[in-house]
């Protein structure tokens, strides 16, 4: 059972999660749940990355006077990669809402469907 | 300065780009020159890097003169190099045109447009050049973000497009690090030469047969590959004039690029799972071909009919790909080179005619060549070479593609290429007729005979002369460049 | 249609599946020996402090080993801030064509205040003590603490949001859509600018060690880094105020 | 390892706040929602042992929720409904 924790079961919390993205974005029809979808999408990557970096005995990336050595501290490169990939994530954010308010503007409705139907008009 | 070249050819737009809003407050004919100077230095750069790497091998530029694993570098091989003049060099061309869409413009449009502009080209560039796959991630979404900007500024429809794009482009982004991620917890490394090192013993594992899959899909959706590809015909149609030619024509390929670069050099052709994973792709490819193709004579408007064509042609790239030799090879990145000159010449016509006469329909092209008889002339050219007429460049490409599948035995993506030239024929002769050969409806033509200048203004007209001509060249030169540059750029290359 | 959503579905449960299966190839969690921590890392703790000056190992690495990185990564956020602004102001197109508004003038805020007399005492008090925790996360980042200059810029732009949100368009404590945008650009330019001085010194881009200061290399590091934190601190603070002004700005009645 | 129990529970609480994010009929609550699994993801990326990348977390998720609320307003003021 153990094993199966250390091992497995968290990457595969992780990658539902990342699948939850594409789910959310085919199969919800209102744009603002689309968007979350995709931010949810995004924070799974992000945990798949810093799972990779966990260390056994490992603390957190910081010098710690008298702790020397590579196997006392957690790998710091995936928390670099990942602080990058949350601020792509908020700039993709602020992007996407600002194009849906603009959406909204225009056609009234965030509804996937009234949406085409509107466009077509 | 000389041993900083591939650092400027990336970081000079982006300076431009960074002052943008602030020049602009001040002066937008300063931006407009500081715009067109970036744009031109970066392509300098990007030549005499190519020309280094062409006589004296490979040219690795350390950030930070962090050494490899540990920093991130830029490899100027030749055919990163390659690659990074043809965006430069587009970059340029479109920045001239650009001129008269944005001159009545308030200055936060002008300066706004000019740093999106700058930064997709930044963005593009530090994609071919860099040597880390990571960097790679950053610098596609500077570019992804910065053409959801320029396509979302193109009104209300474009809008819808543009959020459509947003999704879809951010789940490719999303795969792709995912893929990125898998490669990484394998390796450890996240440097394009150490992970080609580091793979070599793992390449039957199957978490690489799923970075493989992430990493395609990932691209796929960036470079509009044939089941991927929806987001792209809205796109490309609702976008603003200014802004298309560039994106249509780069940014694809770009992308293309990149499943060049993982899949001949990082992963190797013939190892592991690669063969079948690209088999998959040149099923994928050639239908995709056929079906994109049929789908462009379906339609009226003249840039949604190039949109699809486009998907059309990355499928060609696909192909390429998926051949997996010398011949493929060269037919994908030779194809990638006509493709990106031919799609950017034939926006910027479509820009022009929608300039002149405000329309975009096919019908509307009507005696168009007596009206604009250079811009079509550049048109009839891309028009030729995207069926692959000879003297033209695009039959080049289609002939090493053929020589490819021949060597494989694929006889049937010999008969798809040949088929889809006959297709493209078919809806490219649509428009010849209108322009050549139709009479225009006689309300029409008082109207253009009473114009006393008939053809576009110089701004406008001379990027499209410019690329009409390039199209002519590139096919009359590709014997020389197949043999120095693209024979060269074939990985443990130069035969 | 209903026949595609269950080949959408099925497309989405086969990847899961997929995927999945693929975890088990991946090296155990929490293993010390696996790739991932043992072929790069290992430099960047045991060498950073000397060779960066930085107690923060992800600082080090984020700011002087893959300091182009975040170059990008700055560049990313200027380019949404650009993005939101040009989408949601071709949208009102109302607005004067070509003809130059003056900065001060130029953003207006949420007209209506909707602050009452609890939500201003509160915002009078709280502001400034966000304000200062903003700043001291900017300057503690280097000192072994986590935080930099991306959170230092998001906390200060959190005080001038909860200002703006309080006090409405009038807020003293205020900087306008357009401006924010300006410097944003400028502020990433700062960042930029350290690497072109690196340039012009000799040494290759954001090479810190080459600046000609009597220093030791550990100090120019860190040195360097503080540089750009700051290029970071404004572009990340005047980024989320420009879309946030952009997002809550009220139309133009035209 | 017991950190690993843990961790697995936060994940598994970030895939139920997740969900019903996505699955909430209001979009007020599922944007409310959406910042418990902001939360979680700070507290995951705690547990995890990067302070650095909860802390940008944490002001990531105030930001974006203030973006959506911001947004969130001026949609329903310009609905038709």
């Amino acid at each position: 059972m153990r094993e199966l924790f250390t091992e497995h079961l968290i990457y595969w919390l992780i990658l539902f999660l990342f699948m939850l993205g594409p789910y959310g974005m085919i199969f919800k029809k209102n744009l603002v749940k689309k968007l979350m979808s995709m931010n949810i999408m995004q924070v799974a990557v992000i945990l798949f990355f810093l799972a990779l970096g966990q260390k056994t005995g490992g603390t957190i990336p910081i010098n710690l006077p008298g702790l020397i050595g590579a196997e006392h501290y957690i790998n710091p490169l995936p928390h670099t990669l990942m602080l990058t990939a949350i601020v792509v994530s908020l700039a993709t954010l602020g992007v996407s809402l600002g194009l849906l308010l603009t959406v909204q503007k225009r056609y009234g409705t965030l509804e996937e469907d009234e949406l085409l139907r509107r466009m077509n008009q | 300065m000389k041993e900083q070249l591939p650092a400027l050819i990336v970081i000079v737009p982006l300076l431009i780009a960074l002052l943008s809003p602030l020049v602009a407050y001040f002066s937008t004919r300063l931006l407009r020159g500081l715009g067109l100077t970036a744009a031109a230095v970066s392509f300098v750069s990007a030549v005499g890097a190519l020309g280094h790497a062409l006589t004296k091998g490979p040219w690795h530029y350390y950030f930070g003169n962090w050494a490899p694993p540990w920093g991130i570098e830029y490899v100027i091989d030749p055919l990163s190099g390659l690659m990074a003049v043809l965006v430069s060099f587009l970059s340029l061309v479109v920045l001239i045109y650009t001129d008269s869409f944005l001159r009545e413009e308030g200055w936060l449009k002008q300066g706004i447009h000019y740093a999106l502009y700058l930064l997709l080209t930044a963005g593009l560039l530090g994609m071919t050049v860099t040597g880390d796959v990571f960097n790679l991630y950053v610098f596609l979404e500077i570019s992804s973000l910065s053409a959801y900007g320029l396509i979302a500024s193109g009104g209300y429809k474009a809008t819808v497009s543009a959020f459509r794009y947003v999704l879809v482009g951010t789940v490719g982004a999303s795969f792709y690090l995912l893929g990125v991620g898998y490669l990484y917890a394998i390796t450890g490394s996240l440097n394009m030469a150490d992970l080609t090192v580091r793979l070599q013993p793992l390449l039957d594992s199957q978490a690489v047969l799923i970075a493989m899959v992430l990493i395609l899909v990932g691209m796929g959706i960036k470079m509009a590959l044939f089941p991927l590809h929806g987001w792209l015909p809205d796109a490309y149609t609702y976008s603003p004039p200014a802004a298309i030619p560039f994106i249509a024509g780069v940014m694809t390929k770009v992308m293309a690029y990149v499943l060049l670069r993982y899949f001949f050099f990082i992963f190797g052709v013939l190892n592991g799972f690669v063969p079948l994973v690209l088999e998959v792709v040149g099923w994928i490819a050639a239908l995709g071909i056929i079906l994109a193709s049929v789908m462009a004579i379906a339609q009226s408007d003249f840039r949604r009919m190039l949109a699809f064509s486009s998907v059309a042609q990355v499928g060609y790239i696909g192909l390429g790909l998926s051949l997996g030799n010398m011949f493929g090879f060269i037919g994908a990145v030779f194809h990638i080179i006509n493709h990106a000159i031919m799609k950017c010449c034939l926006f910027l016509v479509a820009g022009g005619v929608k300039w002149k006469t405000g329309e975009h329909l096919i019908e509307k092209y009507a005696e168009m060549s007596r009206r604009m008889p250079l811009t079509m002339g550049a048109f009839l050219l891309g028009a030729f070479s995207m069926v692959g007429i000879p003297p033209t460049a695009g039959f080049f490409s289609k002939w090493y593609l053929i020589l490819g599948a021949i060597e494989k035995d694929l006889w049937i993506y010999v008969v798809v290429i040949i088929l889809s030239s006959l297709l493209n024929a078919i809806y490219f002769f649509r428009v010849i007729e209108q322009a050549y050969l139709k009479k225009a409806p006689v309300a029409e033509r008082e109207k253009f005979v009473e114009d006393k200048k008939p053809e576009l203004p110089a701004t406008m007209l001379v990027p499209i002369v410019v690329l009409g001509a390039c199209i002519l060249v590139v096919g009359i030169l590709n014997e020389p460049l197949v043999s120095n540059i693209l024979l060269m750029a074939f990985p443990g290359g130069g035969l | 249609m209903k026949f595609v959503r269950a080949g959408a579905l099925l497309v989405v449960v086969v990847m899961t599946v997929v995927l999945f299966i693929g975890a088990g190839a991946l090296p155990a969690i929490y293993n010390p020996q696996s790739p991932a921590s043992t072929h790069v890392s290992d430099r960047y703790i045991e060498k950073s402090v000397e060779e960066t000056g930085s107690l923060n190992f992800v600082t080090a690495v984020l700011a002087d080993y893959r300091g182009y990185d975040t170059l990008g990564e700055t560049t990313v956020i200027f380019t949404a801030g650009l993005a939101a602004v040009v989408l949601l102001r071709s949208a009102q197109k109302a607005d004067s064509r070509g003809k130059k508004v003056p900065l001060a003038k130029a953003g207006k805020g949420m007209s209506e205040r909707f602050g009452t007399i609890v939500l201003n005492t509160a915002a009078r008090f709280v502001i400034p003590f966000v304000t200062l925790y903003g700043v001291y996360v900017l300057v503690g980042g280097g000192e072994g603490n986590p935080g930099g200059g991306f959170q230092s810029g998001a906390v200060l732009a959190i005080a001038i949001i909860i200002s703006r949100l309080v006090y409405g368009e009038g807020a003293a404590f205020n900087i306008s859509g357009d401006l924010a945008l300006i410097l944003a650009g400028i502020g990433t330019f700062i960042y930029a600018f350290v690497g072109v001085l690196t340039l012009l010194w000799g040494g290759n881009f954001l090479e810190y060690g080459i600046a000609p200061f009597l220093m030791s290399a550990a100090e120019k590091h860190s040195l360097g880094i503080s540089g750009i934190e700051i290029g970071v601190t404004l572009c990340v603070m005047a980024t989320i105020i420009a879309i946030f002004d952009a997002l809550a700005r009220k139309e133009e009645v035209s | 390892m017991p950190g690993a129990f843990f961790l697995g529970f936060l994940v598994f609480l970030m895939a139920v706040t997740g969900l019903s994010a996505l699955f909430a009929r209001d979009l007020l609550a599922s944007i409310i929602m959406f910042s418990a699994f902001s939360y979680f993801a700070v507290l995951t990326y705690l547990t995890m042992g990067a302070p650095d990348v909860a802390f940008t977390e944490a002001v990531v998720g105030v930001v974006s929720t203030t973006f959506f609320i911001v947004a969130l307003r001026r949609m329903k003021r310009g609905s038709s409904k």
